[in-house]
């Protein structure tokens, strides 16, 4: 295949075909629960995640398949999660929600608007108190910005220097509200700025430019020199979950943008300058699609955790906590 | 709409208690996130907005601390705000708005300042949400003096309590279901408020009391059919109010069946049904015949996949097991 | 007595012996709980409330004696509120922190940093929707910048247009946390304009100076252009609390700060401009001291509330909510 | 220091158990409102600053949410942190951190993600801190699945709980009454951690268990005392943790005396009172020679004035009435 194809390519395919899968079986309702896909915003965790190293944390939210599979969860271990068995990442007890993967610094996963971003910060202070050069990346949307947790955290990371990339991927729709009524004023970067943390908005659709603007922010951070914060301009192509009418915004907006679709964004440029062939993109979503049917038959082969289990996983310290459930 | 009477569901009459109060009080306005354009985060909401214009119907950003508090600072500026939290779990956030302060301002200025604010809250659990999104605290609300925590379980109820919320002069938070917004019932055609202080018998029985509300109280319903069938008559209360409790309709009914076994789906420890066993114990000592029973939520947080969750959940089995058992265990 | 010591310097000096005597009551014990002087920030209060109208609202935080007798509750119903009497302003139920008076609408008196501020937003929306020409007034200190309740209501006034007037007396600390260990950045006004709130920052040494700025920024909320930001730069001169063992600063740094005292530089102004004699001081003095006074003795004079009305105040709609108490 | 034993206040003693863990626990450190440099809100603090350097001892911006949930971050991050919260109040702020995150992480990771937290939170009343400053909120935590909950009553546990909530793997929230921090007592020299999950008999009696914890030990063992003068013989146990609850001994103390009755500065509906008087009542029924009692505070905001403050808390005078009917009625 194509070399120049599996750096970013091939990761933003696997996380379309993915979720379109995912979509499907939400469908059938293999998949339960409120399900958020990502289509239309791959190039931010893709492009993000390529600089990472294995040792730098991740937080992120509730639309998290994207993140996951680019950090580099077993596919299958990501389907299996949403299938609610024991062989997920979460072991099953989260679901797309709740992705977590402690082996490789992946700490889920919150469903609470801006919940994860204090986490993300005191993740971060630890690397610093115990003088390792990680970073800790946290995702959120830009409806996070309303949240007063979202400017306490700004603060608490910026006073105390903390190694945090605040990653913000402004798909302008917080739900069914969009940006302009949901802040004052929609520049994020400025936000950031206010509390004297350095700031840049990046387009989110070009998966190079990700990560290209992200690699220069990483390195300042990794040199202690305290949070950075990015903006990415992008666009959920689909709805905000699976029960969402979309009376918000109109079908011109959707396809305006979906003229910028990071995947074609990214095929045209290895067309254009890699040689990148339809054979290429053939055998590319061969492969995909290969490993989705893989992740499927795994999760469909999982089992089931025994209810008997059910008080686990409350405390680490054993049992339910409670010496007589009565 | 047959004998003034119509069929819709809790869903419906939610949005046409809303849509009742927002017509006959100029002073009430609806604000919460997403309860506009979108439409209500589960539709309850759907066609206020072009009803009743921006104004009215306001959408607020994600900072369920502000937005709530603004609720206050309107309610006491004269207006009747109803304040939407789309899920319990985000209460959280806005928590020292109401419990710190609506919850004692009245208090703290010596009666000058009554907050006459109403919040809507979807709670519960059952669609596989996880453990953020299915926690069940309005018991856990009730333990705050100064709130009023309702709980409509019957459509009927689902429509008329807020007509007398809105009115109340104290902060009322009604707790809606979320896994009953699909529930069908026919009901009087002629919008009424719904009282929010009393317990209703919802069948009558005699051998023992199932003690509920909210969406526990079909599994009650349930439990009670089948116990019938098993040759025990069991009485169903649905409390309807969480705060203040009224003692005198559990009372009552306890003191006649002389068993008692409460069904809640918030968490057993310390949550509301051990308010009321306890008040059982402490007022009919000498007329329980057996100990008071609980049917509660595993002290868990929710888990996501299905057979999960619902052993978490309560159940008609453990209710039918635990009345059958205190019947037959204790005659 | 000189007439133009009425104005500004007469209310001050209400609220700087009215303080001082508090302290002493609070050493004989006749007034317990916290208390929290206004000392060195009379200016604030004063100037502000001089270009208020009574149909204005006020919230304010648990700094509150000077706000409060500045808005004209009178001294005694503040004084018996300290004594926990029933003819306090607040029944007695509220203490120093929780001081109201509905007929000014003064509407305390929150004791949680922050706390007040969204429901400034929320009386300033039910005026903006039933159409009343009133502004909100809002105060807090520089530590309520930290909370994130703060950045939540700036956006939601903004966002609103709501007639408020946010007041931030900056005294530099937050008990002891000096605002460079509270906040990244410490310009509130560049905050208030991240959300496009007007700002301003103003000497609140010099009460005329409030006075003026405080007076063109009312103007334009009350023309329906939306909320308003002014930080007045202040400093507290006595302790946090009665209970601050004041580690965290200097002597000089106060005496520096006690050198530019709101009373001091208004009493100069008046003798400078207003032909303003020791003979005035005096009779100044002594008027004030006879309020104080007169409003000790009501204090003392007052009653008790019975404990058998424990339970009233809890709700309005009667009784304490709970039909049995067991 | 005689015989290798101590005088200190509770103050002192909390002082002395996170210096101890700082000595020992690298990986520990301290951060809230003023802990630095102020020296704690109520002085539990000072001095560590000096000692530990303000990269262990770190003061806070106010910004409850964001150093709670900090902490949850460095917790999973490795450390060890200890965040305290100047007042239970102020809780709330945090209590989506607290509620939503930190006790439902290692539960939605499926056992990946662990919380080594420990909040310390000053609570109670008694101080005529008005509506806002005032609360006790450790029972109504104790409803969290997820959460630990302790208590320390006396200055051994002031010092040697939170040794042993630094090494517990789950977030553990230590509930410290303000006005016990004056409170002496002479305890070993040799620091030694305390258990986090065994209630312990403080008095031996025969005819009544009060069952209590935290500020309110002191009235039970003075109305012990009271009652000891009247010819009644009661027990006292300090539940010292509120999740888990130790019903081995509460059981043991009951079913010993016939008689409970539940000591607790919380507010009587549902406050962990009631889930008390209900596991007595589930477990023994037929032990129980009358119902179980509640002394608890009174259900309104804590009134700023003396009087008002003292009648709405839990009294010895009550206490002993309570028992004392209790011996006399129900014999
Ligand atoms: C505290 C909180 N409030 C509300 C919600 C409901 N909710 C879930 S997602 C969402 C929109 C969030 O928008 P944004 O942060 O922009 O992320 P996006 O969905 O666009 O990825 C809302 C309101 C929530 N989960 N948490
Ligand atoms: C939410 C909350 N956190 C902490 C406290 C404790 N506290 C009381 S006053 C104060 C300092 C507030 O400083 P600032 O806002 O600058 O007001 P100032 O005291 O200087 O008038 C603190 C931390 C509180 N009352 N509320
Ligand atoms: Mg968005
Ligand atoms: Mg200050």
């Amino acid at each position: 295949m194509n070399p120049e194809s599996r750096k970013f390519h091939h990761p933003m395919m696997r996380i379309r075909r993915f979720e379109e899968k995912c979509a499907e079986l939400y469908g059938e309702m293999k998949i339960r629960g409120f399900l958020h896909l990502y289509v239309g915003q791959e190039a931010i965790a893709t492009g993000v995640m390529s600089v990472l190293t294995p040792e730098d944390g991740i937080i992120t939210a509730y639309r998290d398949h994207g993140h996951a599979l680019a950090r580099g969860i077993p596919m299958r271990e990501i389907m299996a999660e949403m299938f609610g068995k024991s062989e997920g990442c979460s072991g099953g007890r989260g679901g797309s929600m709740h992705l977590f993967h402690r082996a490789s610094r992946f700490y889920g996963g919150s469903a609470i608007v801006g919940g994860g971003i204090p986490i993300a910060v005191g993740l971060a202070l630890s690397d610093l108190l115990c003088k390792r050069k990680r970073v800790t990346a946290c995702f959120f949307g830009e409806g996070a910005a309303a949240e007063g947790v979202f400017h306490e955290s700004m603060n608490l990371a910026a006073l105390w220097k903390v190694p945090v990339l605040f990653l913000c991927e402004n798909n302008r729709y917080a739900m069914g509200t969009a940006i302009e009524r949901e802040l004052s004023r929609v520049d994020l970067t400025e936000k950031a700025r206010t509390y004297g943390i350095p700031a840049l908005r990046v387009d989110g659709m070009d998966v190079r430019a990700v990560a290209a603007e992200t690699s220069r922010a990483v390195e300042q951070v990794r040199a202690g020199e305290g949070p950075f914060f990015l903006e990415f301009a992008t666009y959920r192509f689909r709805a905000h979950s699976m029960y969402d009418p979309e009376l918000y915004r109109n079908k011109e907006e959707v396809s305006e943008w979906k003229k910028r679709d990071p995947l074609l964004l990214e095929e045209q440029r290895l067309r254009d300058e890699f040689g990148f062939t339809d054979h290429d993109r053939m055998e590319l979503e061969r492969e995909v699609d290969r490993e989705i049917l893989e992740s499927v038959r795994f999760a469909e082969a999982g089992t089931l955790e025994p209810v008997s289990a059910l008080l686990s996983n409350v405390y680490k310290r054993g049992g339910a906590g409670w010496r007589t459930e009565g | 709409m047959a004998n003034g009477r119509v069929r819709m569901t809790y869903r419906e009459a939610l949005r046409a208690g809303v849509r009742e109060v927002l017509l006959r009080e100029p002073l009430a306005f609806l604000m919460g996130e997403d309860v506009g354009r979108y439409g209500g985060s589960y539709a309850v909401t759907r066609d206020l907005l072009a009803e009743f214009g921006p104004e009215r119907i306001r959408d607020t950003p994600l900072s369920e601390a502000a937005f709530t508090g603004a609720g206050i600072g309107a309610a006491i500026g004269g207006m009747r705000p109803i304040v939407e939290i789309m899920t319990v779990n985000f209460s959280l956030l806005a928590l020292d708005q109401i419990v710190n302060h609506a919850a004692t301002l009245l208090h703290m200025s010596g009666g000058q300042c009554n907050v006459p604010l109403v919040i809507r809250i979807s709670t519960g659990a059952g669609r596989q949400l996880g453990a953020q999104h299915s926690h069940s605290f309005e018991g856990w609300f009730a333990h705050i003096p100064g709130l009023r925590i309702v709980a409509p379980a019957t459509v009927e109820d689902a429509r008329g309590m807020i007509l007398s919320a809105v009115r109340d002069p104290d902060p009322v938070l009604i707790f809606e279901h979320m896994m009953l917004l699909g529930a069908e019932d026919e009901i009087p055609a002629a919008i009424q408020a719904s009282d929010l202080d009393s317990a209703r018998i919802r069948r009558e029985g005699q051998d023992v009391s199932l003690i509920t509300y909210g969406g526990s109280l079909f599994k009650a319903l349930e439990a009670a059919r089948v116990l019938a069938s098993r040759g025990i008559s069991a009485e169903v209360v649905d409390l309807r109010s969480l705060r203040p409790l009224d003692d005198r309709t559990v009372f009552g009914s306890v003191r006649k069946t002389g068993r008692a076994v409460i069904v809640d789906e918030g968490w057993r420890s310390g949550g509301i049904s051990a308010e009321i066993s306890a008040r059982i114990g402490e007022h009919l000592f000498r007329n329980l015949r057996a100990p008071v029973g609980r049917v509660c939520t595993k002290e868990v947080p929710i888990p996501y996949p299905k057979h999960l969750e619902d052993e978490a959940l309560p159940s008609v089995a453990e209710v039918v097991a635990v009345a059958e058992e205190q019947v037959r265990l204790h005659v």
